[in-house]
């Protein structure tokens, strides 16, 4: 019994990681495949870290495989964060299939605050 | 034992640590950097005392059995290499004292300069090939900051050069260790002399014997592999020139003799012919770089690859006159050449440039300096009877006894080449007048700041220079022995691995 | 670089870094692990601080100076291994004394811990060194 | 797989070479950092893949599992890499100021130590 | 006193010199004369002892296990030479405090020439080949400082340079054939080898060593066509050109072929050599210093022919030759020795050494003339002065000569006629006759500058009336130097009406026309081409080429490009390392593949894909993310192949390594491609072959017989002794600690590396 | 509790690796056509973050969790270099 | 509320939309990509600290095609970006009613 849903997250892991790769080969802009990969990552990941805790069990598996959830979850919306908002002032390209963009031209290309009233705002 | 082969370490690292808390305290530092340069003085007769006495020595880093753990170990040629690095060190700390300025020691130059130490010290007594790869990064790193140390552009471009090769060297190196401990399974070089010793197929240890040599070649600055040596050494403060024209390249010629004595002595019509040849290219094409140049340091830079040539040309002919000649050689050209750079430093105080053309007129003005000059200067030319004559005569009688005809010519030609350079250094500096203008310039302020902490370091290494050339019997007994030791290392095999064999 | 939700998360992940690099540090000798990378984790640590508000911020947060941290690791490495050479043993040697604390169980207070807490220092030391003066360049 | 690594140790030596014979300074550097992982591969290659378990005693024992990795070249890798930072990191800074005090990219300008 | 101290407390002196100096002034020069005038005495005591038949040795030991011992021996040839130099050496010393009387140098001058006297006493008494050898070098020292005593003069410097150039170089050739004759006879004393002649001589290298040593004589001797040091080495004051370059320093090579000829001498190849060089040197000597109208380099190139008829002598090897030699030796060391110093002396008061612009002179100077005069009359080889004596035995010898007697007497007929006029030219031409004015108002000097001339002329005229008092010393000089050898002959004015008698007459005859034609010869001689194109022009030509040589040999090697440096090296490596790989035959014929997961697989190609991006791409930061990956992907290799430490390790570093990268890259260029396409190509193929160098020495790794290695004691003991489960970690605090001692230490440096770069600058410097 | 070095899990663990190991390989490619920095970027980000899943898969395989030791340093440091890449892009520093 | 339930709640909310995010995101990255609607939406924020902040848009960013982009510097716009957008106010009601009213919940 726990070999299979071992076997499932592991899959399951698996799968998504893959199609994370999938996506980021195949969005045709950079904050689509940071859609895909960011996600798909997390889960996967997640998964599979899950899949060790149960798989080997232990309270040693247990904490490793959380606190790897954990910090992976932490961090990687903040790498993905840094990267989106750096892609903006280097003005790398939005898919020409973008419907909106209300963050176009916020910026302050000197002081780099973003300003959060003004046209097209909230 | 375990005290005296751990003290040539121990001190450099303690005296760095220390350094390190008193950054903010300049003359601290410098006190600092002072004792533990002499107490390291002390420390290597201590070791040479008991090596003489005791034969070769060893303790095993941790209390681990070799080869498993480190060891520690000195036979008179490590021995009389830390003895030396003592005799360099501490008149080079002085001399530091009047030579480098307040910025440099600021930024950490006495604790750079005793980590070169440790690194030296380490690669001189280190019993295991990858610790000493690990000493020989202690020294480049330490080597690296204090030749750029200062950050003026000569320094930075010379630095370059001087890093890049050097890595490239280490990269080889470490790659050459990697592949021994496959090949032999283990890394303890007594071991790995017994171990290649008893293998019936070479196969790999040639291949691996190349890549020491070439990885030691460098660091050595042996033919073709110099270069870093004329772009770097002419750079940085005087003191750290001639600590490293001193100790630097003398490691690398110190890891070939110790590799190509105890692990690759399997064929030897092949390795020690290939490493003659280098000798006399080095010799020759180190020379010839030095009769064009129109630096004093950078003459001088030069000279120590022709000198490493000689050096390494003992080791090549591979018989007990020889390797104690080459013994000899190093332990006098080291003196010798810090000594020149020392002097060159004193010229450049007072006559403000490095530059032939810029100085002259010290044969009047300062006969004594003249005199200083004369004594290392005429010894690097093996003038007799100073320390480089008996150096020579040894190698010359080592290579004509065996009847390589071709060195031995290769040898006297370049050392009348080497008298050449040195006559135009003593006729430019010291005979020529001084060039218009000079007047002015020869008391920059300031210039009379510690004249005694760079004259007496001078006058010390010429006294040695000196006694080594009026008394060379003794110290040439100890290379004698050291070549024996080196050549039969039966006894640095019994001592390392002990009654385990 | 200055934006709420990198330094609101270095705040989180600062503190977590250097008590991860404590732990690395403590259980090395029988994890993986050890002094070298507690130190890069710590450094870690504190470059995330240096990025999220400045290098000045992270310099008040470590408080000692680089240089000193340097020192005293090199020290502490070598005088562990200076007991020994008194006990008329090898340089290096190691020697242990078994404590048992509250919590934490029994702990190997050992010259071998000193020694790599003295990595932890060193590698610390240098690498916010490093980080520092090229971010101030 | 030993073959498949050995392919590695080559093309990371190849790349490293031809990196650092580049006249670009930041290539020297790329150069200088593929250099640092190639001898690393290669001690770690040369000195026989086991995949599997790490070097560590379990819990309870005193010994490791049967057929663990050799531990000494792990050892020296680690020091190979902290040594080879340090020196990339010098290198880094050392580069640095050989922009600024010599105003090249082209690092065949840079030869007035030795006109 | 023994010998030893003799001649070490010259070296003594020569360093307290200064302080006599600058506490006597103005009587320094005779204070220091003293110091000679007492070794004289000293060796002529010994004198009758030696003409008892024995040999005074001092042998005490120096450096026994180079074969160098500090062991001198008086023999009748050593008492010749050391009597000459010591009583030359005073003469000359009184002089030089005349001479230079107020010279800011005076006191660094005497220093050298004691020094140089010093040297040159052991040198002649040196009984060991190596300490021969040490002596024979320092008198090269002395006189290249010597020589370039008027430093501020580019041709001094020049002349001095030469001059050790070419001495030294025949010096170590001499060092060459005296280690090789040791060798081959077994002993480094001089007298050990005496036996040992027939030993020497039949041996293999006998032709090596005698031409290597016939090479220092030649060139320390000035034999042509190494003569041309000597007349540039006129640079140097007048005593020194007295004492060093007439009197005694040349005569070392003859000494030595002296010395020497018992052990080598004897053979067809030292006959010729020997004899050919001497007749050689002697005729173009005395041709050159016929055409010279500058007084010391007039006397310089006859003391070049005096030299080639000692050569020449030498090389003879009869009793008689022996006999004649040491005759000359003594009649030369007299008569130029005065000589030399009477022209300083003209020079010092006149301004001028230019005999046409000389004349008249003795009105001004008469005992500087009668000196002159005295000297002169000698070198002529008229009676009833020594040179005279001299002349008779050296007819004889050449008559008796084994070979070719009757052409090698023409030569010295020859020789003489010339040096007749030469004589006549040096002597009295600037004594007599009109007074033409020179740069300075000419006046007798001090006793210091005329007393020590008219003692040396004085003296070929006491032992040419007196030739008997020299009997035993030259008796015992050829005993030493021809041993076995008959000694025929007595000394005296007058052998009677012989075919030697004749001879001389037909010289002066022949010495009278040529100095009345002198004026119309000179202008159509070969000097003067030979002066062209003569060996001098081939130093100066050698030289020039050498240092060519070696500015393009440096610009080809030290060419400042760093990656040629770096291909070199790399070049090297992979050149010696695959010829050694493939030689030692231990390339597995094929790759071990094992077994292969397809994850690995994957990584390889991620890995390598990588590395090709991080080459290939012309953005730099994409390289450093290339860079990234391939970092992640060894540190996942790391952690299949169980070394989670590494991995661990491997992925903080290189998180770090991008950090700095990026900091870093912030301040530099862009990626540039500079080197042209064929460059690059080169690049690649020397590239290629390194890593594939490298893949095949893994593979031959791998393929070698894996030996059981210290593995398993770290695994065994980690935790049972080291009490540590993670035996990685173990290993480098414990097993190893040495080697992580050594790393943080490069890291701690490294760090303050990176602070002092870029916080120190150069003053001046902005930020 | 734990699984047989050669049951179900840990054959699938093997099957998952070489999938784990095709998403690097599709995130190389991404790294190699880029076309912008900041997608060069994002492909290194799955490429640690995937490493991740290799660690934790082969511990799997292998039942040994030290391997995820490494995991948790490579999940707590990696992103310092994506963060890195960004500042310097948002500095305005050349490609 | 208390944060005893409002965590868990939140937690298993959170949960939720990760997998069904996931399962979306396996949709969109195998289907044809005209089907997306990608759009970058200003969402205003009625949430004071920045720890607050920061988690909304941590779990902005691992749930549903959605990706927070930055938050303006006054703190009062978070910027999103999101694969389908038909209607940029319907998705802001999405999230102030979503994430944002858990997440205020959590910390008030
Ligand atoms: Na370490
Ligand atoms: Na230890």
């Amino acid at each position: 019994m726990i070999e299979i849903l071992v076997s499932f997250l592991l899959f399951s892991g698996g799968v998504f990681t893959l199609l994370a790769g999938v996506g980021l080969v195949r969005m045709p802009d950079l904050y689509m495949r940071m859609q895909t990969t960011t996600k798909a990552t997390t889960l996967g990941v997640g998964c599979l870290a899950l899949a060790v805790a149960v798989g080997v069990g232990g309270a040693g598996a247990w904490v490793r495989a959380v606190a790897i959830i954990v910090f992976l979850y932490v961090t990687a919306p903040v790498a993905a964060h840094a990267i989106a908002r750096a892609a903006y002032f280097v003005g790398t390209g939005r898919w020409k299939g973008t419907v909106i963009d209300q963050m176009q031209g916020r910026y302050d290309e000197k002081t780099h605050e973003l300003r959060g009233a003004g046209p097209g705002g909230a | 034992m375990k005290l005296i082969l751990t003290l040539p370490l121990v001190i450099p690292l303690a005296t760095a640590a220390l350094c390190l808390l008193a950054w903010r305290f300049r003359s601290v530092q410098r006190m600092l950097g002072i004792a533990g340069a002499f107490a390291l003085l002390a420390a290597g007769a201590a070791l040479l005392h008991a090596v003489l006495r005791d034969g070769v020595v060893a303790t095993q880093a941790g209390g681990w059995p070799a080869p498993f753990g480190i060891t520690l170990v000195a036979d008179l040629f490590s021995a009389v290499m830390v003895l030396v690095t003592g005799l360099i060190a501490a008149p080079v700390a002085v001399y530091s004292s009047a030579n480098v300025d307040k910025r440099r020691e600021s930024f950490g130059y006495h604790p750079l300069f005793h980590v070169l130490l440790l690194g030296v010290c380490g690669s001189f007594l280190t019993g295991d090939v990858f610790n000493l790869y690990v000493w020989f990064e202690v020294m480049l790193i330490a080597s690296f900051v204090l030749i750029a140390l200062g950050g003026e552009r000569g320094q930075i471009e010379g630095a370059l050069k001087y890093v890049t090769l050097n890595l490239m060297a280490s990269a080889v190196f470490l790659a050459a260790a990697g592949l021994l401990y496959r090949t032999a399974g283990t890394l303890n070089m007594a071991d790995l002399a017994v171990r290649l010793r008893t293998q019936t197929e070479p196969g790999l240890a040639g291949a691996l014997a190349m890549l020491f040599l070439v990885a030691f070649g460098t660091k050595a600055a042996i033919f073709p592999l110099f270069f870093w040596l004329p772009a770097s050494y002419h750079t940085p403060p005087v003191a750290v020139s001639a600590l490293f024209a001193g100790l630097l390249t003398k490691v690398g010629v110190y890891a070939l003799i110790r590799v190509f004595t105890l692990i690759f002595v399997h064929d030897t019509p092949f390795t020690h012919n290939l490493i003659l040849a280098l000798s006399g290219l080095t010799m020759i094409t180190g020379v010839l770089g030095a009769m064009v140049q129109n630096d004093f340091r950078r003459i001088l830079s030069f000279h120590i690859i022709s000198q490493i040539g000689y050096m390494i040309m003992g080791l090549a002919l591979f018989t007990p006159v020889a390797v104690a000649a080459s013994v000899f050689y190093i332990v006098h050209h080291i003196i010798v050449k810090t000594n020149l750079f020392l002097i060159s430093g004193i010229t450049e105080r007072l006559g403000g440039s490095h530059a032939l053309k810029r100085l002259g007129g010290f044969y009047d003005s300062r006969p004594v300096l003249g005199l200083l000059f004369l004594v290392p200067a005429l010894s690097l030319a093996g003038i007799p009877p100073l320390s480089g004559f008996f150096a020579k005569l040894s190698l010359v009688r080592a290579g004509l006894q065996v009847g390589s005809y071709a060195i031995v010519a290769a040898a006297l030609a370049v050392s009348l080449l080497t008298l050449f350079s040195m006559a135009k250094i003593w006729a430019e500096v010291f005979w020529k007048p001084a060039p218009e203008g000079r007047e002015q310039a020869a008391a920059p302020p300031g210039a009379a700041r510690g004249m005694a902490a760079l004259w007496l370091p001078v006058v010390a290494l010429a006294l040695l220079t000196l006694y080594l050339g009026l008394f060379p019997e003794h110290f040439y007994r100890v290379c004698e022995r050291a070549a024996g030791q080196l050549l039969e290392p039966a006894a640095y095999i019994e001592a390392v691995l002990g009654a385990r064999r | 670089m200055r934006s709420i939700i990198l330094s609101t998360t270095a705040k989180l992940l600062g503190p977590l870094l250097l008590a991860c690099s404590v732990l690395v540090l403590l259980r090395g000798h029988d994890a993986p692990g050890g002094g070298f990378v507690g130190g890069l984790l710590a450094a870690a640590g504190l470059t995330l601080r240096a990025i999220s508000e400045g290098v000045p911020a992270a310099r008040r947060a470590v408080r000692i100076e680089p240089h000193l941290l340097l020192g005293a690791g090199l020290a502490a490495a070598l005088s562990s291994g200076l007991p020994a050479l008194f006990a008329g043993q090898p340089f290096l040697t190691g020697r242990w004394l078994r404590v048992t604390a509250p919590l934490a169980g029994e702990i190997k207070l050992s010259t071998v811990l000193l020694f790599d807490v003295g990595v932890y220092m060193v590698v610390l030391g240098t690498v916010l060194l490093m980080v520092f003066t090229f971010s101030e360049e | 797989m030993t073959a498949l690594m050995a392919v590695v140790v080559g093309a990371l030596y190849a790349g490293a070479i031809y990196m650092m014979t580049r006249r670009s300074m930041v290539k020297l550097i790329i150069g200088l950092a593929l250099l640092s992982h190639a001898a690393n591969v290669l001690i770690f290659t040369a000195a026989g893949l086991k995949r599997g378990a790490a070097p560590l005693v379990p819990p309870g024992g005193a010994l490791p599992a049967e057929t663990t990795a050799d531990p000494l070249p792990q050892a020296l890798i680690l020091t190979a890499i902290v040594i080879s930072f340090s020196v990339l990191a010098f290198a880094l800074a050392l580069l640095h100021r050989t922009f600024k005090v010599s105003a090249a990219e082209d690092i065949d300008q840079i030869r007035s130590t030795e006109q | 006193m023994n010998l030893a101290a003799a001649v070490m407390s010259g070296f003594a002196v020569a360093f307290l010199a200064p302080v006599v100096h600058r506490a006597a002034r103005a009587y320094s020069g005779w204070l220091l004369a003293l110091f000679p005038a007492g070794l004289t005495l000293y060796l002529a005591g010994l004198a009758p002892a030696v003409w008892r038949g024995e040999a005074l040795i001092a042998a005490h030991e120096w450096a026994p296990s180079m074969g160098l011992s500090l062991s001198f021996r008086l023999d009748g040839l050593s008492l010749l030479f050391s009597l000459m130099i010591t009583g030359t050496g005073a003469v000359v010393l009184a002089y030089a405090g005349g001479y230079l009387a107020g010279h800011p140098r005076l006191g660094r001058f005497y220093t050298s020439l004691v020094f140089f006297m010093a040297s040159m006493l052991g040198l002649v008494l040196a009984d060991n080949l190596i300490l021969l050898f040490i002596f024979w070098e320092l008198t090269s020292i002395s006189s290249y400082l010597l020589i370039g005593f008027d430093s501020e003069r580019e041709k001094a410097r020049q002349s001095a340079l030469q001059a050790l150039l070419v001495t030294g170089g025949g010096g170590l050739a001499l060092l060459a054939g005296v280690v090789l004759m040791a060798q081959a006879g077994g002993s480094f004393e001089i007298s050990g080898l005496a036996g040992a002649a027939a030993l020497i001589q039949s041996h293999a290298l006998y032709l090596p060593i005698a031409s290597l040593i016939l090479i220092g004589a030649f060139t320390k001797s000035a034999q042509v066509p190494f003569h041309f040091w000597l007349p540039a080495a006129m640079e140097a004051p007048a005593p020194v050109s007295a004492y060093l370059h007439a009197a005694t320093m040349v005569k070392a090579g003859v000494y030595l072929l002296a010395r020497l000829s018992p052990v080598l001498g004897g053979t067809d190849f030292w006959y010729v050599t020997v004899t050919t060089a001497g007749a050689a040197t002697m005729l173009s000597g005395a041709v050159m210093a016929y055409h010279k109208s500058d007084l010391k380099q007039l006397l310089a190139y006859s003391t070049v022919s005096v030299l080639g008829i000692l050569t020449f002598l030498a090389g003879l090897g009869t009793g008689y030759a022996a006999a004649a030699m040491a005759v000359l030796l003594v009649a030369h060391c007299l008569y130029k020795g005065a000589l030399f110093l009477t022209a300083g002396t003209v020079d010092h008061e006149t301004g001028t050494r230019d005999i046409e612009r000389l004349g008249g002179l003795r009105r001004a100077m008469p005992l500087t003339a009668a000196a002159a005069a005295l000297a002169a009359v000698s070198m002529a080889g008229l009676p009833p002065l020594f040179g005279f004596v001299s002349k008779e035995m050296l007819y004889e010898a050449g008559l008796r000569a084994p070979l070719h007697a009757a052409a090698l007497t023409a030569v010295l007929v020859v020789t003489a006629m010339l040096l007749f006029a030469v004589a006549g030219a040096a002597g009295f031409r600037p004594f007599y006759g009109g007074s033409p004015s020179t740069p300075r108002h000419p006046h007798e000097g001090p006793p210091s500058l005329w007393l020590g001339p008219l003692l040396l002329a004085g003296g070929g005229l006491l032992l040419g009336l007196a030739p008997a008092l020299m009997e035993n010393a030259v008796r015992y000089a050829v005993l030493a130097a021809a041993p076995g050898q008959p000694v025929p002959l007595k000394l005296s004015l007058f052998h009677g009406l012989n075919t030697a008698l004749l001879l001389s007459a037909a010289s002066v005859l022949g010495g009278l026309v040529l100095y009345g034609a002198r004026a119309r010869l000179i202008r159509f001689g070969p000097a003067r081409a030979l002066g062209r194109w003569g060996p001098a022009r081939g130093y100066e030509a050698a030289l020039a080429g050498l240092n060519r040589f070696a500015a393009a040999q440096t610009r080809v090697l030290q060419s400042g490009h760093l990656r040629y440096y770096l291909l070199t090296v790399v070049g090297t490596a992979v050149a010696l390392t695959g010829f050694a790989l493939i030689r030692g035959g231990a390339l597995p014929r094929q790759p071990v593949f094992g077994d292969v997961r397809w994850h690995e697989v994957s990584l390889v190609v991620v890995i390598l894909a990588s590395i090709l991006t991080a080459v290939r791409t012309e953005s730099r930061l994409t390289a450093v993310v290339a860079l990234g990956v391939v970092g992640v992907g060894i540190a996942a290799l790391f952690a299949l192949f169980g070394a989670p430490d590494l991995a661990m390790t491997q992925v903080a570093v290189e998180t770090l390594t991008v950090i700095l990268l990026v900091l870093v890259l912030y301040h530099l260029p862009d990626f540039s491609k500079f080197t042209p396409r064929v460059g690059r190509q080169r690049d690649a193929i020397v590239a290629i072959a390194a890593g594939s160098l490298m893949t095949g020495l893994v593979l031959a790794a791998a393929a070698a017989p894996h030996s059981t290695g210290v593995a398993a004691y770290y695994l065994e003991n980690s935790y049972p002794l080291a009490q540590g489960r993670n035996v990685v970690n173990v290993i480098l605090t414990d097993f190893r600690a040495l080697d992580t001692l050594g790393e943080i230490t490069v890291a701690a440096v490294a760090g303050i590396g990176v602070f002092a770069l870029l916080r120190l600058r150069p003053p001046g410097d902005k930020p | 509790m734990n699984i047989a070095a050669d049951g179900l899990a840990a054959k699938s663990a093997g099957i998952v690796l070489v999938m784990l190991a095709v998403a690097m390989l599709l995130a190389v490619v991404r790294l190699v056509k880029g076309p912008s920095l900041p997608d060069r970027v994002v492909a290194l980000d799955l490429v640690i973050t995937v490493s991740v899943g290799i660690m934790a898969a082969y511990a799997l395989m292998v039942g040994d969790v030290a391997i995820m030791d490494v995991g948790i340093v490579v999940a707590l440091v990696a992103f310092l270099g994506t963060v890195a890449f960004a500042g310097y892009l948002e500095r305005g520093g050349r490609r | 509320m208390n944060v005893v339930i409002a965590l868990p709640a939140m937690l298993a909310f959170f949960l939720w939309e990760l997998v069904l995010a996931n399962l979306k995101m396996a949709r969109d990255v195998l289907m044809p990509l005209g089907r997306l609607r990608p759009a970058v939406v200003a969402v205003p924020l009625d949430l004071k600290t920045d720890w607050q902040i920061t988690l909304l848009s941590i779990l902005i960013t691992l749930t549903p095609g959605t990706l927070s982009l930055d938050v303006s510097t006054d703190r009062k716009v978070l910027f999103i970006h999101a694969m389908h957008v038909t209607d940029a106010e319907e998705f802001r009601r999405q999230i102030k009613s979503g994430f944002e009213r858990r997440v205020r919940r959590l910390a008030p």
